[in-house]
């Protein structure tokens, strides 16, 4: 049971970062492209990392794995905005 | 008594930390003269020691050889420190009164302090990487040297120094890692145990290459040397000086190291491309010299075309021809670095390196010429002077084994070295001063912290001239310690 | 007594978050991956009516963690933020919805 | 004698801390401390007999076979009477003639160190103590050749000498070396008792041609005599203690010294006999169409070391006495007429022959004086030249092979020799006063003191030679020949050949003066002869040379030191690349027995984006693009690092790139963009080194990972970093414990670099670094 | 595997060249940067790869599967921490020179030669 | 620990995070502008953390774990880097 | 860049960071990381407060502390070789001592541990200096 469960969670954590990625690709716009590489690549960690906990199954893993969601939920935001922040839409910085 | 091996490195280390800590220019001067000066008396501490014992070995945190990194002081080792020491001291007084405005004394001697620290360290290790590691800290040092001032020149000499530099580094780095990759040790002497009962040690030639080309970058021979030139003459003098005297000599150490302690097999195609390579850079920077007016210029390719001597002494390789080398290796150091001191205090007098600007200081100021002619005359191997006993030994040595054409080189580029030296000469002190901006400065008394480092590192020369008896035995017991290293193997793995 | 209050309101918040989390990227994922444009981009101001930095914070995170939304800027007295909406439709919804989760907020933050 | 050159050494020092009235009579003084050595070696001449001789030996650098060896024998001796008796004569001259020049302290200091060095290099018994001396004349003589060192010809003339000398000394080195190997000693008696292992070992040759071109340049022998005449800007005191007594009369000493060892046989005899008159011959020849009075002396000078060196590659017992007895005969005229040449210097303001004349008016008793030195010169009755002339005709008549040819040309050159003195004493002192520029007068008689003496010997010698003869030309013949040699001399012979070979040159030397004065058309034609047959001056092939040489220099410096960075590296990459494809092809037979596998495919797929990052880093126009590629390689490789065990290593590669691309990017705004700097096919050929280079490196990691490794070392880590060293990291173990030492670097270089980056960077207000 | 890694060994030097001897200082430091890590990998390579077992050693455990080796790893990090400080020297180096200099060309380095 | 999980599974895992890694590369080559190869990157770190989690429970070996926490910070810090710089630079 | 945002969460990351970076020194021994790895993380942490408030302008208050940081650092790297000094053994051997802690077997420290420690403010204090040297505004 406890194997089917990490494998959900293992797949579906590494199908969001796909879609992340595919999204990355597709989406027109800086802002567009911000919005599917913040929140589907931080939901697919967090997923992925639940199951390698599961996994693992041993405290030192659980704090940590909590440490690090904890971390990207706090980062990932700010990391989108630091970059919406910084991009000049007026045209300026287009190109390089 | 064992940990005073390790001082080398870690009195150096000692005062970059308090250089750090105390801003104070005043008293940077004092810590570096004082430091210096420590330094010599803990080299010469250390030789005495070597001389009784004949090979020390620290290992490191009390992990044996070759599990731990092992410093060892030998022959070689020691008489490399305490010349050093010398220089490092004589520079450490000259760089009071000759660095410029620009450059504060604290952040000058933190540096300096640096370069010292990564030099002794390569001298005394025992330990392929630690040797990189040691590398790293001088040259990193000597970059940072380099461009103190920021001057246009500097920067631009800098870039060049730095990058053919690097890449010597990165090979240095490579040859290590495949030495790793095929013995599985790192240590010196294990690596001669090793390889010495290898019958495939063949193979390691191809890692030999990396050490060769590596070396030969950080020693400028001949087709490597590109670096040298375009960036010696750049810096302020006090600069160039410590340059001139240690850092190639350091390629030239790591070169007899190594091609005498394990990579001894193959020894046909080693001592041919050595000879090769030494014959190319005595005349190529010897040519060179003859070719421009500027001091620095001069001794810098100088520096390139002596080089070639080392290497041809490690080339011949027979136990004279090694004592050759590190005789010519030690007198070299002491006298470049002089004759740099004094083109500095040329330059101080009249403002400017160009030879072709300046004169007429026999007339003004004797003592400066005398100042100048002996390490001029120990250069071009004028007897009694070290630079004789170091070229004799050479040319004995080669002829003695059959290298004629060598030789033959080495003889002929010693007339260019005179050519040269003469030409400083009967440019800056015999000639009038030729009538231009530089004649209306006027002509400042030496003064004494500007002039001792000279007469100390002169009268050195002439001493080394006199007493060669000892350091001749000297460099003969060290070539003998190096053709045979089995006391240091031993002291090394058992000790 | 509040600390508890407290504590409950943020065990509330985090479901709501995590459902507004799978919420999200179920909704983004669908939009990537199916072929057709839905987005509608807009620039939205919203006023802020958190006033503790930690709240601020907090709000602003979720904002760009929530489906369509992306925190830009906080104006210097931090009274007015610009997000950037995904799906423009309906001003007003969109308004409605950011100020309903400032609440939330306000609530555990004080 | 050690002592004695202690003395001179102190002397010289001692001058520059004389009190100031001690200092007015410096010149008194070292002249009387010459004389004092005189005196004693004089005392010693009955000691020096035939076969014994004095020697002392001081250990110096015995495993170089370097010692300090003194011997006093015969040979020694007649040039340690020389160097010190006039070197004593010549200080006194010196005195007044240097009175109103500036730096006479230094001066001084030269003359007396040079006599030194010299009377060290006839004492030294170990012949690279004699190179040591040797080489210390030439530098010395440099100083007091260019002693008037602003005139550029002085310096010209001092670095020629030295270089000449210089060279010649070097390469006598050389050939000393060589055959030292062969004995395994440089010691010169050593070198005697094994005459016969030298001559036969094959190195003897060219032993032998380097040791002579040492003797050949330092005593100015054709083709580098140039020097000599150019040494003429030496003051008169230098020219006539340099030419006459020393500097040039070392390479005779030598090659004296050396005719037991390496003399007798017929390489010997031909090299040298062969370089002896052609030097002689060039010396009488262009001596008659000098014009300059010093010039004239100088080839004289030429010729009569031609005569010496002729003498010496006989090598017979007459010819070697002749030498012997020749050496004292030119010194004493030599050094006389050179110091009245430079009296009358001093005394008109010139040296030119055209604008002197008459002068016995106003210098009678210099004119006696010269006059006698001519006559010896001229090798007239009863001077002691003449004695000289007659035992070097009978040194020739006897010479074995081609003694007639040698006599020929020898009766030549003397014919121009009693020409030329003739014609020296008739111009410069008889007919009507020329128009000097000075007033000539005769105060100062210590001026004339030296060359009096001389003068005087010249003509009471060769009046009594006999105890001449018998007490230190026989011990010196004896040392040379290495047996003992009777010695007899006396001026009177009889009517023989040798007497009819005598007249006949003074006779046709007197027509040829007679016709050197009568016609002054003549030494026009010569002259113009000259020009046309000599049209190539030696000392202007020797300038031209140099220059060329230094063009050469600067053409080559210019082609390998271009400037070009990344023509350096190229270098550098491709020389490396050869001896390493060099070394792989030699060594090209090995087994390789890991097998090609894709597997794990995610590691071949980090490869291939490796690969692929690092392409298009290289090829991308944008930076950006560069840059990120870059990063995007180096987390590759941080990646696998991961995969192969190495987790620490990893994590420090990520997080170093970052720390990289985070500084690459802070400055890349600040710099420009990439240009399209090269042509394709500079790009194409830069690719295929770059490519030659990479290859190689392939081949290399492949045989490393080929060898199977012995990990003794890192099973010790691996099993005493928990047990030893408490860690259960054993990277970490490693780093701070095992191998703590190259961290202490690593870190030494961030402090380092740190510091430099700031100093580097920081702003320019604050000018102070 | 390990074949491929020392092609990508070879790549990386090749570009590494490949970059060095372009004329723009910039592209020469990427080059640099390449040369190092294809450095580092070739130490790393050479010792010999253990997939999956890092070196960390339990307490009392005596290791039952080969681990990797740790020197090498050692070395390069070593390495790798002596690299950052030489390239950001470097950078800092190169636009100090661009400040003072406007150039980014290398060939226009040409006056401390001759 | 539990009995170790199919390799094909985590093969399968492997090989999405492959295909995001490639895709969010191209979007990293093309950019246009700065912001958007940051933002790339961002995704790439992730990405990267994906495959060491993934790859930690392939080897069943927890020590990989520290790694994510590192690259999670050092590309938030990236990131903020670089934006900041530009937004310098551009403001 | 002056965001309202980044200098909010500047608060609570600051602190996350530099405890991540503290555990990661004080793990190093028995886990990934070590001296370098906390050292380069604590610096970016504080240079991350650097980015997030004052935008490249950085004060001189600033850039007078990485030179303690490192002489703080290189001085306790030199403190680590004393004791070994005084123990008599080779320089930079490893000395331990044991400190008793309740509940757990006790906690070994060791000069390697220092010397560590003292990697770990070098790292800080290069850290600091390289970014705020490269970054400065003219």
């Amino acid at each position: 049971m406890d194997k089917i469960i990490i494998s959900i969670f293992i797949l579906a954590g590494s199908f969001f970062i796909l879609v992340a990625a595919i999204g990355l690709l597709r989406f027109k716009d800086l802002y567009a492209r911000l919005h599917a590489g913040t929140k589907a690549p931080s939901f697919g960690i967090l997923l992925l990392l639940i199951g390698v906990s599961i996994y693992f199954n041993t405290p030192v893993v659980y704090i940590k794995s909590l440490f690090i969601i904890v971390f990207i939920y706090l980062t990932a935001p700010l990391g989108a905005h630091a970059i919406a922040k910084s991009f000049d839409n007026k045209g300026k910085n287009k190109k390089q | 008594m064992i940990t005073f091996v390790a001082l080398p490195i870690l009195l150096p280390f000692i005062f970059i930390i308090s250089l750090l800590v105390f801003r104070s220019d005043r008293l940077a001067g004092w810590l570096g003269v004082f430091g210096s000066g420590l330094l010599i008396l803990l080299s010469g501490y250390l030789f005495i020691l070597v001389q009784k014992h004949g090979v020390i070995a620290l290992q490191m945190g009390g992990w044996e050889a070759p599990f731990g990194i092992t410093l060892v002081v030998d022959f070689l080792s020691a008489i490399m420190l305490v010349v050093a020491a010398l220089i490092v001291f004589s520079i450490a007084i000259y760089a009071l009164r000759f660095l410029p405005k620009t450059i504060r004394l604290n952040r000058f001697f933190i540096f300096f302090f640096g370069l010292t620290m990564g030099l002794n360290g390569a001298f005394v290790t025992g330990d392929v990487f630690n040797l990189f590691v040691w590398f790293e800290v001088m040259l990193m040092s000597s970059f940072v040297l380099i461009t103190l001032g920021r001057t246009k020149e500097q920067l631009e000499g800098g870039i060049k120094y730095m990058s053919l530099n690097l890449i010597g580094s990165l090979l240095f780095l490579a040859g290590v890692g495949l030495l790793y990759g095929k013995t599985g040790t790192l240590n010196m002497a294990h690596l001669a145990e090793i390889l010495k009962n290898d019958n495939q040690a063949i193979l390691m030639n191809t890692s030999a290459v990396l050490f060769f080309v590596a070396f030969g970058i950080k020693a400028a021979v001949f087709p490597l040397y590109f670096w040298l030139p375009a960036s010696y003459h750049t810096p302020n003098i006090t600069i160039s000086s410590l340059f001139a005297g240690l850092l190639t000599k350091v390629g030239v150490y790591t070169f007899i190291r190594f091609f005498t302690l394990f990579f001894v097999h193959d020894q046909q195609f080693w001592h041919q491309l050595l000879l090769i390579t030494a014959g190319f850079t005595m005349v190529a920077g010897g040519m060179a010299a003859a070719a421009h007016y500027e001091t620095r210029r001069i001794l810098s390719y100088h520096i390139i075309s002596q080089i070639g001597y080392m290497i041809m002494g490690l080339g011949i390789f027979t136990p004279l021809a090694i004592a050759g080398a590190i005789f010519f290796t030690i007198h070299n150091m002491i006298a470049k670095t002089n004759t740099f001191l004094v083109a500095g205090m040329i330059a101080k007098a009249r403002g400017t390196f160009e030879l072709k600007e300046v004169g007429g200081l026999f007339k003004q100021s004797p003592f400066l010429a005398i100042l100048f002619m002996v390490p001029a005359f120990a250069l071009a191997g004028v007897p009694p002077i070290s630079g004789f006993f170091a070229k004799f030994i050479l040319i004995k040595a080669g002829l003695e084994n059959g290298n004629y054409v060598i030789t033959a080189v080495a003889i002929l580029t010693g007339m260019l070295t005179l050519y040269s030296m003469i030409k400083i000469w009967n440019e800056a002190f015999l000639k009038a001063q030729p009538a231009n901006e530089y004649a209306s400065t006027p002509f400042k008394k030496l003064k004494f912290a500007e002039y001792f480092p000279s007469v100390l590192l002169g009268a050195t020369s002439i001493l080394m001239g006199l007493f060669a008896a000892y350091l001749f035995d000297f460099t003969m017991n060290a070539a003998n310690q190096l053709i045979d290293p089995s006391l240091y193997i031993e002291t090394v793995l058992k000790g | 007594m509040k600390i508890l209050k407290k504590t409950y309101y943020l065990l509330a918040f985090c479901l709501f978050y995590l459902f507004k989390l799978v919420q999200s990227n179920i909704y983004i994922a669908w939009d990537i991956l199916t072929p057709g444009k839905q987005s509608n981009p807009a620039f939205v101001e919203v006023p802020v009516i958190l006033n503790s930095d930690t709240g601020l914070l907090m709000f602003s995170n979720l904002l760009s963690m929530t489906p369509g939304t992306l925190s830009l800027d906080i104006s210097r007295d931090k009274k007015t933020m610009l997000v950037h909406v995904l799906y423009y439709s309906d001003e007003e919804q969109i308004q409605n919805g950011l100020k309903e989760m400032q609440q939330k907020i306000k609530r555990i933050t004080g | 004698m050690v002592y004695i050159l202690l003395v001179f050494l102190s002397a010289s020092l001692l001058i520059f801390i004389l009190p100031g009235w001690l200092k007015k009579q410096k010149a008194i003084l070292l002249s009387f401390v010459q004389f004092a050595a005189f005196i004693y070696f004089l005392s010693h001449v009955s000691e020096i007999t035939s076969y014994h001789s004095k020697s002392i030996f001081i250990e110096w650098i015995p495993q170089l076979g370097l010692n300090l060896e003194f011997m006093l024998d015969g040979l020694s001796m007649v040039f340690a009477l020389l160097v010190t008796g006039i070197g004593a004569l010549v200080f006194l001259y010196a005195k007044d003639y240097m009175k109103s020049y500036a730096g006479t302290d230094k001066f001084f200091f030269y003359l007396m160190l040079f006599s030194g060095a010299m009377l060290g290099l006839v004492l030294s018994g170990n012949l690279i103590q004699l190179f040591i001396f040797w080489e210390l004349t030439s530098f010395i003589s440099f100083f007091l050749i260019s002693f008037f060192h602003e005139k550029e010809s002085a310096r010209k003339a001092a670095f020629q000498s030295l270089y000449i000398t210089g060279f010649g000394g070097l390469s006598m080195l050389a050939g000393i070396v060589l055959l030292g190997s062969v004995v395994d000693s440089y010691s010169f008696s050593d070198w005697l008792s094994n005459a016969n292992a030298i001559k036969e070992s094959n190195l003897y040759l060219p032993g032998l041609l380097l040791i002579l071109a040492g003797i050949f340049t330092k005593s100015a022998q054709f083709p580098f005599h140039f020097w000599l005449p150019g040494a003429m800007q030496a003051p008169a005191p230098v020219s006539s203690y340099l030419h006459s007594a020393t500097m040039v009369k070392a390479g005779i000493f030598l090659l004296a010294r050396l005719s037991p060892v390496l003399g007798g046989t017929p390489e010997w005899t031909y090299i040298i006999s062969l370089t002896g008159v052609l030097t002689m011959l060039t010396g009488s020849y262009f001596a008659i169409t000098q014009t300059d009075l010093k010039g004239i002396l100088a080839f004289t000078t030429i010729n009569a070391l031609g005569v010496l060196v002729l003498l010496l590659g006989i090598n017979t017992t007459e010819s070697i006495k002749a030498a012997m007895l020749f050496l004292f005969i030119h010194a004493f005229y030599k050094a006389t007429l050179f110091m009245v040449a430079g009296l009358i210097e001093k005394k008109t303001g010139t040296r030119e022959l055209r604008q002197l004349g008459g002068l016995i008016k106003y210098m009678p008793l210099t004119f006696v004086i010269a006059f006698l030195a001519l006559l010896s010169m001229a090798g007239l009755p009863p001077l002691l030249g003449f004695l000289g002339k007659e035992l070097i005709y009978e040194a020739k008549v006897q010479s074995p092979g081609i003694a007639s040819m040698i006599l020929i040309l020898g009766v030549t050159s003397n014919i121009f020799m009693v020409a030329v003195s003739l014609y020296f004493a008739r111009k410069v002192f008889l007919g009507k006063p020329g128009n000097f520029p000075k007033q000539p007068n005769e105060r100062g008689a210590a001026f004339l003191i030296g060359p009096g003496v001389l003068a005087l010997l010249s003509l009471v010698l060769g009046l009594s030679p006999g105890k001449l003869g018998s007490a230190v030309i026989k011990p010196a013949l004896s040392a040379v020949l290495g047996e003992v040699a009777e010695v007899k001399l006396k001026i009177w012979h009889g009517f023989n050949q040798v007497f009819f070979l005598s007249m006949l040159t003074i006779i046709l030397g007197f027509l040829l003066y007679v016709a050197m004065l009568k016609k002054d058309k003549l030494l026009i034609y010569w002259k113009k002869i000259n020009d046309v047959v000599f049209a190539v001056q030696l000392d202007e092939v020797f300038a031209w040379v140099m220059d060329k040489f230094v063009a050469v220099s600067k053409l080559k410096t210019k082609t390998v030191q271009h400037g070009y960075h990344r023509l350096y590296i190229l270098t550098i990459i491709v020389f490396t690349s050869l001896l390493l494809w060099f070394q792989v092809f030699v060594t090209r037979s090995w087994n390789f027995d890991i097998p090609f596998t894709l597997r794990p495919f995610y590691i071949s797929g980090l490869a291939l984006v490796i690969i692929l990052a690092s392409a298009v880093s290289a090829v991308s126009r944008s930076r950006i693009v560069t840059i990120i590629s870059m990063g995007v390689a180096g987390y590759g490789i941080s990646l696998i690092f991961l995969y192969y065990s190495a987790v620490d290593l990893a994590i420090t590669q990520i997080l170093v790139e970052t720390l990289t691309l985070v500084m690459f990017m802070a400055i890349l705004q600040k710099l420009p963009r990439f240009a399209v700097l090269s042509s394709k096919k500079t790009r194409l050929r830069d690719f295929l080194i770059a490519l030659g280079f990479g290859s190689v490196m392939t081949i290399l990691a492949l045989k490393a990972v080929n060898v199977n490794l012995n990990r003794s070392i890192s099973d010790f880590y691996l099993e005493n970093s928990y047990l030893k060293a408490f860690g259960e990291n054993v990277v970490n173990v490693i780093l701070v414990d095992f191998r703590a030492l190259d961290t202490l670097g690593e870190v030494t270089v961030l402090t380092i670099a740190a510091v430099g980056v700031y100093l580097l960077l920081s702003k320019p207000k604050s000018r102070k670094l | 595997m390990e074949i491929i890694l020392a092609i990508v060994v070879g790549l990386l030097y090749t570009v590494g060249v490949y970059l060095l001897l372009r004329r723009s200082i910039l592209k020469f430091i990427i080059g640099l940067i390449f040369m190092s890590n294809a450095t580092n990998l070739l130490v790393f390579l050479s010792a010999g790869l253990v997939p999956g077992s890092p070196a960390f050693v339990q307490a009392g455990s005596g290791s039952s599967a080969p681990l990797a080796d740790p020197l090498p790893q050692a070395l390069v990090l070593t390495a790798i921490v002596i690299g950052l400080g030489i390239v950001v020297f470097t950078l800092a180096l190169k636009y100090k020179f661009f400040e003072t200099t406007g150039t980014d060309d290398l060939d226009q380095l040409k006056k401390t030669d001759n | 620990m539990n009995d170790s999980i199919s390799t094909t599974v985590l093969l399968i895992a492997f090989s999405l995070l492959l295909a995001a890694l490639i895709l969010a590369f191209t979007r990293l080559l093309k950019g246009p502008s700065i912001n958007d190869r940051i933002a790339a990157m961002d995704v790439i770190s992730i990405v990267v953390m994906g495959f060491i989690l993934v790859y930690s429970v392939l080897i069943n070996n927890a020590m990989y774990f520290d790694i994510p926490i590192v690259i999670s910070l050092i590309s938030f810090i990236g990131t903020v880097a670089v934006s900041t710089y530009l937004k310098h630079k551009n403001g | 860049m002056n965001s309202v945002i980044l200098q909010l969460a500047a608060k609570y990351l600051r602190w996350l960071l530099i405890s991540f970076a503290v555990l990661a020194l004080l793990r190093g021994h028995n886990n990934p990381g070590g001296g370098f790895i906390g050292g380069l993380m604590a610096g970016l942490a504080i240079v991350y407060k650097g980015f997030a408030f004052n935008a490249f302008q950085v004060k001189e208050k600033l850039l007078k502390r990485p030179e303690r940081y490192m002489g703080l650092g290189l001085f306790l790297i030199l403190l680590s070789f004393i004791p070994s000094v005084f123990a008599g053994k080779p320089l930079m051997t490893g000395i331990w001592i044991t400190v008793p802690v309740p509940f757990f077997s006790g906690i070994k420290l060791g000069t390697p541990f220092l010397f560590d420690i003292g990697v770990f403010f070098t790292v800080i204090g290069v850290t600091l200096l390289f970014v705020f040297s490269l970054t400065q505004k003219k």
